[in-house]
């Protein structure tokens, strides 16, 4: 699907920002779940945790109770996240020898992995890895450990490229991480899962119509319910 | 709402145990044998079991009781016969239980790999051996491995020192042993400790088993 | 005479690195990371090496000083290009130096593979993907996977918190990371750590990585 | 070969007791080796170690720097080693999972394991798992891992059986646990080397002749040097 847009076709739309994403998503998260946040988006979840739920996060370097960001002074750099960013120790926390912290994804033990995408497909095909540029190494982190061990998998991302193109798409045209995993999907402008039927709207942002969301979106798009 | 791991009743702990499953039960000798939530699931009642531990029961208590009501269909084990493993002795000398002898090292690999999502492992232990026959070797790299698979259980049952509502555990000194790795290696982790503390008392330096590992906890 | 694995000086630390080794270096981000280690493998010399490291280096200095010195002839990592990976990335965008992209978590599981003797494993991660290129896939049980081989290292180079004579190691938070996995993989582990401790100031249940995976101690 | 002994073909000969055997084996264990000690005979040497030297000892159920059987009354039952014997803890020892003893066993980290056995070939197989008795279970524990594993294996054994049949034989007659891996024999008689070349007796207790000893010995015996 090719789009040749000069013009925002969600002009009067209240967009989600990047910490509004994460907060959405985060709200989602069930009690007492165990996630893990891949780096960028996903990671600031962690100061946006839905209040009045207990929720462990494990971080893939070797953390398992992560807490929201030292205020400014309070950073130790032997605490950090995958991102690289400082990060607090909830009470209840542990520190892990990184392969056990991978037992723990590989094997099952992670209920939900947030994780950052370039695009999904409708199918639930998610490629976050590499965009093939000779001149950039690629960079695969926990990414397919994450995809293929975490129960489920939610992606959080922009709708569209800068330029405006769908990042949802019917099939993937960068390298795959993982084939078909993905089940729901965190933009600035919806929430979408991704069912065996197709891609389901769970939510749009206010002054969004279906059909602009549409426009801007590869597969073709129902509404729940 | 808060994590809590902990419950008030052994019937709790043990819960729903169907009839077939595999129970993983930690324990080397004496030290670390969760003899009380094996008790527990004797009193639950599921039959045709298969076991998953290091020995076979010593005396007519814990595994050796649950062996003697004529639960246990089959035991995975490395080292079966030991003073005073006698309910087992007499099981296996009648024909009535179902051995698989598995080298210590590899029975401990096959449970981290069922914990780890691996599909199994090449080991180079065992190779020309009788308990590698019917098993696929390999060559790999001059060197001659055996094909393990993963050896996963539908519940552990671990004894540990100390756990918190989460349910982070720490051991005692050798009682360690296989707690770790069956609480990995099962979809239903119940853990019987001696003591319950606060959340945050346990150091994150120290915590073996992290609380992931964990279903339930009870302390006796 | 009393085990000692304390040395006094960097060149004893580093000792004899043969060119074409393969070195393991700890860390994940700037945690862990034995930069002033790396520097002594730059001092001693050794070139045409193979590096595994989840990341390639930030900066000019510490691996990145290594690659810039045109030592690297190849790098084993799962995210190579972070913030400030300067010189790798020149490197790479140059042709310069060899690549191989790795899972994170299959790296640390194949460098364990190796530690724990095993010829290799099946994982599930990567299937059918361009990582998975030219690997051996197989069905078991209904589930596709990817064989994948050990990963040795001639050298680990490690960063730690603490010692003791007999090298028995913590680490400090998340700084654990590559340590323990590197130190078991190695045929030597050379450790830099902050602080020297008597022999049995270390809590027995504490000890993440226990000396006898240990080579050589400085102390910076 | 078959003996038909009605007589001790040994009789004015100081055997080696079970205790002196292991400490004539422990005697030899080079100063800083990580040593593992199988069950029964060998677990002796832990309370006849060289002085003078530092070795770590290894139980595979979970113990790193295994020290002397403690005093009567001072027994945890927590602390023990692989033939469930109480022990102690030498300052600078560690508690391990299981799984990470196993990682020293199998991944070539132990230097020494000390083993008993049934019977060792003259070209080091080992038989020390299983008689096949069908009315007695087998148990194999941690002996093919420690075979496999551990550097170089040493066998502790009395040199013949009650009934004064050889153990160390031109071929094992029951299931090996390793082929080829048994690098010296301590017994109540001598010590013997495997060589490429063959058995090669380093030693004897006094009074006995190399004839005597051959006459209990099934392959061909030479003296060292």
């Amino acid at each position: 699907m090719a789009l040749d847009q000069t013009t925002d076709p969600t002009p009067n739309v209240a967009k989600r920002s990047r910490d509004e994403i994460a907060k959405r998503a985060a709200a989602d998260i069930p009690d007492g779940a165990h996630v893990n946040l891949g780096i960028g988006l996903p990671t600031l979840c962690a100061n946006q945790m839905p209040e009045g739920k207990e929720i462990v996060l494990q971080s893939e370097n070797g953390v398992l109770g992560v807490g929201p960001r030292p205020a400014a002074g309070e950073e130790d750099p032997d605490l950090i996240n995958a991102s690289k960013d400082p990060i607090t120790l909830l009470p209840g926390g542990a520190f892990l020898m990184h392969t056990d912290a991978f037992v723990m994804i590989r094997g099952g033990h992670i209920d939900y992995a947030l994780l950052g995408a370039f695009e999904v497909s409708e199918v639930g095909d998610l490629a976050n890895w590499t965009t093939e540029n000779p001149k950039f190494p690629p960079g695969v982190g926990g990414a397919m450990d994450l995809a293929v061990g975490a129960r489920d998998i939610w992606v959080l991302m922009e709708h569209t490229t800068k330029k405006g193109q769908p990042r949802i798409v019917e099939r993937c045209s960068y390298p795959l991480t993982a084939a078909g995993v993905v089940k729901r999907i965190y933009t600035d402008l919806a929430v979408i899962d991704v069912t065996p039927d197709g891609l389901s709207v769970r939510e749009m942002v206010p002054g969004l119509t279906l059909e602009a969301l549409q426009a801007i979106t590869g597969p073709k798009l129902k509404v729940s319910g | 709402m808060a994590i809590d791991k902990i419950v008030g009743s052994m019937e709790e702990a043990i819960g729903a145990v169907k009839d077939g499953a595999t129970v993983l039960v930690s324990g080397f000798g004496a030290a670390g044998v969760p003899t009380e939530l094996v008790h527990g699931l004797l009193d639950q009642g599921a039959k045709d079991l298969t076991v998953v531990s290091n020995n076979a029961g010593v005396g007519r208590e814990g595994l050796g009781a649950l062996l003697a009501e004529g639960r246990v269909r089959r035991i995975v084990c490395s080292y079966p016969r030991t003073s005073g493993s006698v309910v087992f002795d007499e099981l296996y000398a009648a024909g009535e239980i179902e051995l698989e002898l598995v080298p210590q090292g590899t029975m401990s690999e096959r449970m981290r790999a069922a914990g780890a999502g691996l599909g199994g492992f090449y080991s180079p232990v065992g190779v020309g051996t009788k308990l590698a026959e019917g098993k696929e070797t390999r060559d790999i790299d001059g060197q001659a491995f055996v094909f393990e698979k993963p050896l996963a259980g539908d519940l552990a049952l671990v004894g540990a020192k100390a756990a918190d509502r989460w349910g982070n555990l720490i051991y005692n000194k050798s009682a360690r042993n296989f707690g770790p790795v069956m609480a990995m290696a099962a979809k239903t982790t119940v853990v019987q400790v001696g003591e319950i503390v606060d959340l945050g008392d346990l150091d994150p330096e120290v915590i073996v088993t992290p609380g992931i590992f964990v279903d339930r906890v009870i302390k006796l």
